[in-house]
C-alpha cells in the first residue's frame, strides 16, 4: 500500500507521519510537498500535523485554500482513505471535508501529553482493529482542539455514528468530548491525537499503529484478496 | 489606495474562552464594572482601487478571512487614504 | 518607527555621542587610531556592538581560556555555532546554550520566543537538524504579579515558538529567589544530530565568492539588542522597547528545511545565522575567521521598512535571517533551493582579499573598516576581582542546623516550594513529543531521546543550583557540573560535554568578578574530572536590577550518550518489592538548601562540600550497574534531599515505600549533601548491586499500598498518603499562579 | 451599559508574520490588488454605566488589554447599546 504525507508549508509532524507508514506499518510511503500535487497514484492521503503557514489567521485555513486540498477533495470523492490528524483535522474542517470548526482549548493553553481516548466506531477503515469502547491512550498536543459545531450538525454526526474517538477526560472542552470524526462516507477522518506519536512501545505507546493497520488491513481486503 | 477595515467576531452563542479570560483578569483588577468581554480580530487591508473592491472584500471574508461556521463579519471601505 | 538620525564624525567625538552606543573613551580613542580617522555614525555603531560583551567576550575572554574544551569526542569545540561531538557511526551532536534575560525582562513573550529561534539557527547553521530544546529558567518569587505576568509570558513564549518549528522542548528547570526579581533570566539549549560529513563552518573563503543574504527582511527591530544586553536594567530600559524583536516561528521552520537542503549543494562554502548584531557580526566573523575581507551593497539587502539607513542595516536584529557565501556562478543553485520554500535569497556582495569590511549605500563607502578589528581582534579585559565580604563572613559561620519538629510537615512544605514542586504547568505547554524520538519526557532526571535508525539514545539535561554558587563560587561551579552528569548518568547514559551559559550581574564590580572567576575555575575542575569538555557556550553579564546582582548562576547543559536503548534508565520507581539504595554519605549539610529558605527565609553559610573523586567512582559506578542490568530506577539527590528524591519516585506509579533511617532524621532526610543517588534494585539483583556499588546503603521496600513511611529508633515519623503529597506537589505552581497578589 | 470597542493594532515597524501570511495567502487566491494586511485584535466590552468609564477604558487597555512594547490600541465608547 501506498501512502501519501502532505507536507505543507509549517507541517512538522509530516516526518513522524511518513515514519509510522513506512518503519511501523512497514508500507510504501512518501512525503508531498504541497506544490507537487499529483495524487492519483496513492492509496491514502495523510495530512500530518503541524503549524501550517503558522497557524496564522486560524489553524489550517490557509492551508485548506492550496490547490492540493482540491486534488485531495477529488481523491475523497473516490473513496480514497484520508486521515488528517491535529492540523491535518483543522485543514479537514477549514476545507469543508469535515464538518465544524476548531475554537481554541478552553484553557486557553497548548497542551501536550498522554491522554485517554474511547473507541467509539470500530466500524470505520480506520478503526475495525480496534475493540469497540476500547480505551487507549494518545498523545495530544495542540493549542486549538476545542471542537465546536452546531446541535444540528452534533445530532447528525451523531446519528450517523461519526463521532469515531472521544475523550475519556475532555481536556480542551470539545463540544460532546469529541476528539475525531469521519465524514458520511466513511473515509475521510479528522483526529486531534496522534497516533503516528504512539507507534512503538518505546515512545510510550503503540495504541497509534492499530490506526494505520486497520487502513492496510481494509484496503488489502477490498484490493488485494478480491484481485 | 483604499483602507479597509474588516472585523471578526465570534457567533453569539460560540463560547469564547478568550473573551472571558479577558473579563476575569480585568475584574481581578478591579474592573468588576465589566460584565462581559469579547476577543475578535481586526484587520487593516490596503487595496488597491479598482472594480468591485467592496464585492472582492466581501469575497475574501467569506473565503478566507472569517469562519463562517463560527465567525461573522463586518467591514467598512475608507477612500483614497495614504499610510 | 523613527528613523535613526545620522550624526556627524566630528560631533560623536566631542560630545562623546560613543558612549550612548556603549563605547568607553579609550575605546574610541583605539577605533580612531585603527580607522586612521574618526569613525563615522555607522562605523561607531558597528565597532560599538562587535564590541559589546555579547559579541567580543571582552571580559570573560580570559576565563573562558581556563575552560577544557578538547576530548577525544570533541570534533568542534567553542568558536563555531555550536560545539560538536562524535556519538559514532559518522553522526555526531550539536548543542550550544543560549541566553536572551534582558529582552524577556521587557517583553517576555517575544524576548523568549527569540530566544529559542536564535539558538536553534546556531545549531542548523552548522547543518544538524535540530532535535531538542532545552531551557534554564530563573525568577522571583512567584508572589509578585509582575514574576508571575514575566513567568507566563516567558513559558507561553517559548511554547509557541518552539510548538511552532516542530522541535520538541524536552527538559528544563525553572528555579525562584528573590535575586531574580527585577532580571529574569532566560537561557535557552538546543541539540541537533549531524552526519559528520555535513558540518558546516561559518566562512567566507574564496575571494570572489558570492554573498547571499536568506530568510526574513531587515526591518528596525531590536536595533542595538547587543548592547542593551550589555547593560543593566533600569527604569530607562524601559524606554528602549521599541528594541524588541518579534519572531516569527513560521519562517524559521522553512529556513531550517531550506538551508538543511542547502547544505548538500556543491555551490555552497559557508553559512552562519545572523545572532546578536545581526548582519554586522555575521558578515564581519565570517570574513575574520577566513582570513579575507568582505564587501557588501545594502542597497542590495531586503528591507522591509522603507528609508532604511546604513547604520540601521547594519544593527537591525531582525531574526530568520541567515548569510551565506556561495561558489561564484553558482548563486542560482542555491537561491533556487530558498525559492521552493518560499524564501528570499539574494546575492548581497562578495568575498574580497584585503580583508577589509567595506559597505555601499546608494553609491557611497557607508564603512569601511579593517575586519579583524572587529573580530578575532576586540578588545579584552582583564577586570580586577575582589572577594566579597559576604562570602568571608559565610565561611566563617558556624555550620548552620535546622530545628525541624514535625518531619512530615517539613516535608510538605518543601514539596510545594515553587523551585522543587512539579514543572507540568510548565513542560505541559510545550510540545515535547514532536519528531517521535522522545522517549523519556521532560518530568525526569534527564530527557532521553533515541537516535532514530541507531540502537542509541542522547540524553540531556540543564542544571545551576545557584545558591551554592552564591555561597561559595569555586565548590557550587563544581557541583553544577556534577549534577548535570549525576542527571545524565541517572538515564543511564555517558555524559559527554557540556555547554555553559555563564549569567552574572555587572563584571565591572570586583566582587561580580570574583563570582565568575572562580565559579569558571570550579566549573573547570569538575569537567576535567568527568571528562565533559566545554564544547560550547554563551556568557550574559549585567544581569542587575536597581544596583542588585542576580545570584551568579552558570547554566550546565549537559548531552550524554545511551549506548543501547536498553540502559534507558527512568527516575522514579517501578514496582512493588523492589528494593530501595541510597548511594552516597549524608553530612549535615543545609547552607543554600531549600529547607534554610524555607525556615530562614534566606540563603547563608557554607555551600554542601563536594569531592570530585567520589563524585567521578560513584557515577561510574552506577553508570555500570545500569548497563549491567541491575538498575531499575535511579534518581540523583538535590534540593530538599532524601525525602523529597523518595516522594518524587513515588509520585509517577503512585506507588509507597517503607523505609528505616537511623541517626539525625533531620540531616538524613533534608541534608543537601552532594554526590548521592536513590536507586531501586529488583531482589534478585540485589546481590550484583551490591557488589557493584561500594557506597550503597539498603534504606528499605517499594510497596504497594500508597503510603510513603519513614520509620527511625522504632518510631513512625514520616506517613503520609502519597496521593495527598503528590496533589500538593503538582498544584502549587497553578495554585500560585492563580492566587491574586 | 456601555459597549466598548477596542481595536489594538501593531505598531508600525513591528513585523506582523500574520499579515503577511495573510497578505500572501489573498494573493495566491488571486486578490492581488491587496497590498498590505496587517491583523490585530477587536474586543467588545460591555461596561456598567458609572463615573470615568473613558478614564477606566483606558487605563484597561493600557495595563492589559494591550502590550504597549509592540501594540497601539483605540477605542470606541458606545452609549446605552443593550445586547
Ligand atoms: N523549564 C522547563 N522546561 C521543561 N521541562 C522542565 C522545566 N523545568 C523543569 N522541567 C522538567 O521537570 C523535571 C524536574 O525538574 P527539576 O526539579 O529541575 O529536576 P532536577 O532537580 O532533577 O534537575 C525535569 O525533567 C525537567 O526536565
Ligand atoms: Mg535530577
Amino acid at each position: 500500500m501506498k501512502f501519501a504525507v502532505i507536507v505543507f508549508p509549517g507541517s512538522n509532524c509530516d516526518r513522524d507521519m511518513y515514519y509510522a507508514a513506512k518503519d511501523a506499518l512497514g508500507e510504501e510511503a512518501e512525503l508531498v510537498w504541497y506544490q507537487d500535487a499529483d495524487l492519483a497514484e496513492y492509496d491514502a492521503i495523510l495530512l500530518p500535523g503541524g503549524f501550517s503557514y503558522g497557524d496564522y489567521l486560524r489553524s489550517g485555513a490557509i492551508a485548506s485554500t492550496s490547490h492540493v486540498v482540491a486534488e485531495i477533495k477529488k481523491q475523497a470523492k473516490k473513496g480514497v482513505p484520508i486521515l488528517g490528524v491535529c492540523n491535518g483535522f483543522q485543514i479537514l474542517l477549514e476545507s469543508g471535508l469535515l464538518p465544524g470548526a476548531m475554537l481554541r482549548n478552553q484553557k486557553l493553553k497548548f497542551m501536550c501529553h498522554y491522554q485517554e481516548l474511547i473507541v467509539e466506531n470500530n466500524k470505520t477503515m480506520f478503526t475495525t482493529a480496534y475493540q469497540d469502547k476500547e480505551s487507549i491512550s494518545l498523545p495530544i498536543a495542540h493549542g486549538e482542539g476545542n471542537y465546536y459545531c452546531d446541535q444540528e450538525t452534533l445530532k447528525e454526526l451523531q446519528a450517523n455514528n461519526q463521532i469515531v474517538f472521544t475523550y475519556a477526560d475532555n481536556p480542551n472542552g470539545s463540544i460532546s468530548d469529541i476528539a475525531g470524526i469521519i465524514n458520511k462516507e466513511g473515509n475521510v477522518l479528522g483526529m486531534m491525537p496522534h497516533p503516528e506519536r504512539a507507534v512503538e512501545d518505546i515512545l510510550g505507546s503503540a495504541d497509534g499503529l492499530k490506526l494505520f493497520q486497520s487502513v492496510l488491513n481494509n484496503w488489502r481486503e477490498a484490493y488485494v484478496t478480491n484481485a | 489606495m483604499k483602507k479597509v477595515k474588516i472585523y471578526i467576531t465570534l457567533k453569539q452563542g460560540v463560547l469564547d474562552p478568550q473573551g472571558k479570560a479577558v473579563q476575569d483578569s480585568l475584574q481581578t483588577l478591579g474592573y468588576d464594572g465589566v460584565k462581559e468581554a469579547r476577543v475578535g480580530k481586526y484587520m487593516e487591508l490596503t487595496v488597491e482601487d479598482g472594480e468591485n473592491v467592496e464585492k472582492k472584500v466581501e469575497d475574501m471574508c467569506a473565503k478566507l478571512l472569517a469562519n463562517p461556521v463560527i465567525e461573522d463579519y463586518e467591514y467598512t471601505i475608507e477612500e483614497g487614504v495614504t499610510q | 518607527m523613527l528613523q535613526t538620525p545620522e550624526i556627524s564624525p566630528e560631533k560623536i567625538e566631542t560630545d562623546a555621542l560613543y558612549k550612548d552606543m556603549g563605547v568607553t573613551d579609550e575605546e574610541y580613542q583605539l577605533i580612531k587610531k585603527i580607522m586612521g580617522r574618526r569613525p563615522n555614525f555607522t562605523e561607531t555603531g558597528i565597532f560599538s556592538v562587535m564590541w559589546s560583551e555579547h559579541c567580543s567576550y571582552k571580559n570573560s575572554k580570559p576565563l573562558l581560556r581556563k575552560f577544557p574544551t578538547k576530548g577525544e569526542h570533541v570534533l568542534q569545540g567553542p568558536g563555531e555555532g555550536a560545539g560538536i561531538v562524535d556519538i559514532g557511526d559518522g553522526q555526531a551532536v550539536v548543542f550550544k546554550v543560549e541566553s536572551h534575560n534582558h529582552p524577556s525582562a521587557v517583553e517576555p513573550y517575544q524576548g523568549a520566543a527569540t530566544g529559542v529561534g536564535g539558538i536553534i539557527r546556531d545549531v542548523f547553521s552548522m547543518g544538524a537538524r535540530p532535535i531538542a530544546i532545552l531551557n534554564s529558567l530563573r525568577f522571583g518569587n512567584l508572589t509578585s504579579g509582575r514574576v508571575k505576568y514575566l513567568f507566563e509570558g516567558v513559558v507561553d513564549g517559548i511554547a509557541g515558538y518552539g510548538n511552532c518549528v516542530g522541535v520538541p522542548t524536552v527538559g528544563g528547570e525553572v528555579q525562584f529567589d528573590n535575586s531574580y526579581e527585577g532580571n529574569p533570566l532566560v537561557n535557552a539549549m538546543c541539540v541537533g544530530i549531524i552526519d559528520q560529513k555535513d558540518i558546516q563552518k561559518g566562512i567566507a573563503a574564496g575571494v570572489g565568492n558570492t554573498v547571499i543574504y536568506a530568510g526574513a527582511r531587515t526591518g528596525r527591530d531590536g536595533i542595538h539588542g547587543a548592547t542593551f544586553a550589555s547593560e543593566d536594567l533600569s527604569e530607562e530600559s524601559e524606554s528602549k522597547r521599541p528594541s524588541v524583536q518579534v519572531g516569527d516561528p513560521f519562517m524559521e521552520k522553512l529556513l531550517i528545511e531550506a538551508c538543511l537542503e542547502v547544505i548538500h549543494e556543491d555551490a555552497l562554502v559557508g553559512i552562519q545565522d545572523m545572532g546578536a548584531a545581526g548582519l554586522t557580526s555575521s558578515a564581519s566573523e565570517m570574513a575574520s575567521k577566513a582570513g579575507t575581507g568582505m564587501e557588501m551593497d545594502l542597497d542590495l539587502v531586503p528591507q522591509r521598512e522603507l528609508n532604511m539607513t546604513p547604520y540601521e542595516l547594519m544593527l537591525s536584529e531582525s531574526q530568520e535571517r541567515m548569510l551565506l557565501v556561495v561558489k561564484q556562478g553558482q548563486e542560482q543553485e542555491i537561491i533556487d533551493v530558498f525559492k521552493k520554500f518560499g524564501l528570499e535569497a539574494v546575492a548581497v556582495g562578495r568575498v574580497t582579499d584585503d580583508k577589509r569590511f567595506r559597505l555601499l549605500h546608494k553609491g557611497e563607502v557607508a564603512a569601511d573598516i579593517p575586519v579583524d578589528s572587529l573580530a578575532e581582534d576586540a578588545p579584552v579585559y582583564h577586570k580586577p576581582s575582589k572577594v566579597p565580604a559576604y562570602f568571608e563572613e559565610f565561611q566563617q559561620m558556624e555550620d548552620y542546623y535546622p530545628v525541624v519538629k514535625n518531619h512530615s510537615e517539613v516535608l510538605k512544605t518543601l514539596l510545594q516550594q515553587p523551585t522543587i514542586a512539579s514543572k507540568e504547568w510548565v513542560y505541559d505547554q510545550y510540545d515535547s513529543m514532536v519528531q517521535t524520538n522522545t522517549v523519556i519526557t521532560p518530568g525526569s532526571d534527564a530527557a532521553v531521546l533515541r537516535v532514530r535508525g541507531t540502537n542509541k539514545a542522547l540524553a540531556m539535561t540543564t542544571d545551576c543550583n545557584s545558591r551554592y554558587i552564591y555561597l561559595d563560587p569555586a565548590t557550587g561551579g563544581k557541583i553544577a557540573v556534577a549534577e548535570a552528569a549525576r542527571n545524565i548518568v541517572c538515564s543511564g547514559g555517558k555524559p559527554l560535554a557540556l555547554t555553559d551559559g555563564l549569567n552574572f550581574g555587572n563584571p565591572e564590580k570586583p566582587e561580580n568578578f570574583w563570582q565568575m572567576e572562580k565559579s569558571v575555575e570550579g566549573m573547570s575542575d569538575a569537567s576535567l574530572k568527568l571528562n565533559t569538555p566545554v564544547i560550547s557556550g554563551n556568557v550574559s553579564l549585567y544581569n542587575e536590577s536597581n544596583g542588585q546582582s542576580i545570584f551568579p548562576t552558570p547554566v550546565v547543559g549537559m548531552v550524554g550518550l545511551i549506548e543501547s536503548l536498553d540502559h534507558i534508565t527512568p527516575s522514579f520507581f517501578q514496582q512493588a518489592g523492589d528494593a530501595i539504595y541510597l548511594i552516597g554519605d549524608t553530612k549535615a549539610e543545609f547552607g543554600g538548601s531549600e529547607l534554610q529558605n524555607v525556615l530562614e527565609n534566606k540563603y547563608f553559610g557554607k555551600a554542601p562540600a563536594i569531592d570530585l573523586d567520589i563524585e567521578e567512582k560513584r557515577q561510574n559506578q552506577l553508570l555500570k550497574a545500569i548497563q549491567s542490568g541491575v538498575i531499575a530506577s535511579a534518581h540523583d539527590l538535590a534540593e530538599g534531599g532524601l525525602a523529597v528524591a523518595l516522594a518524587e519516585s513515588l509520585f509517577d506509579k503512585e506507588l509507597g515505600c517503607e523505609i528505616k533511617v537511623d541517626g539525625d532524621l533531620t540531616v538524613k532526610l533534608f541534608s543537601e549533601s552532594q554526590s548521592r543517588f536513590l536507586v531501586s534494585v529488583k531482589p534478585e539483583h540485589q546481590d550484583a548491586f551490591e557488589k557493584l556499588v561500594e557506597d550503597a546503603n539498603y534504606l528499605g521496600k517499594v510497596t504497594d499500598y500508597t503510603d510513603i513511611k519513614v520509620e527511625s529508633s522504632g518510631e513512625l515519623v514520616v506517613d503520609e498518603p502519597v496521593k495527598n503529597l503528590k496533589a500538593l506537589w503538582k498544584g502549587a505552581i497553578p495554585c500560585l499562579l492563580k492566587s491574586k497578589d
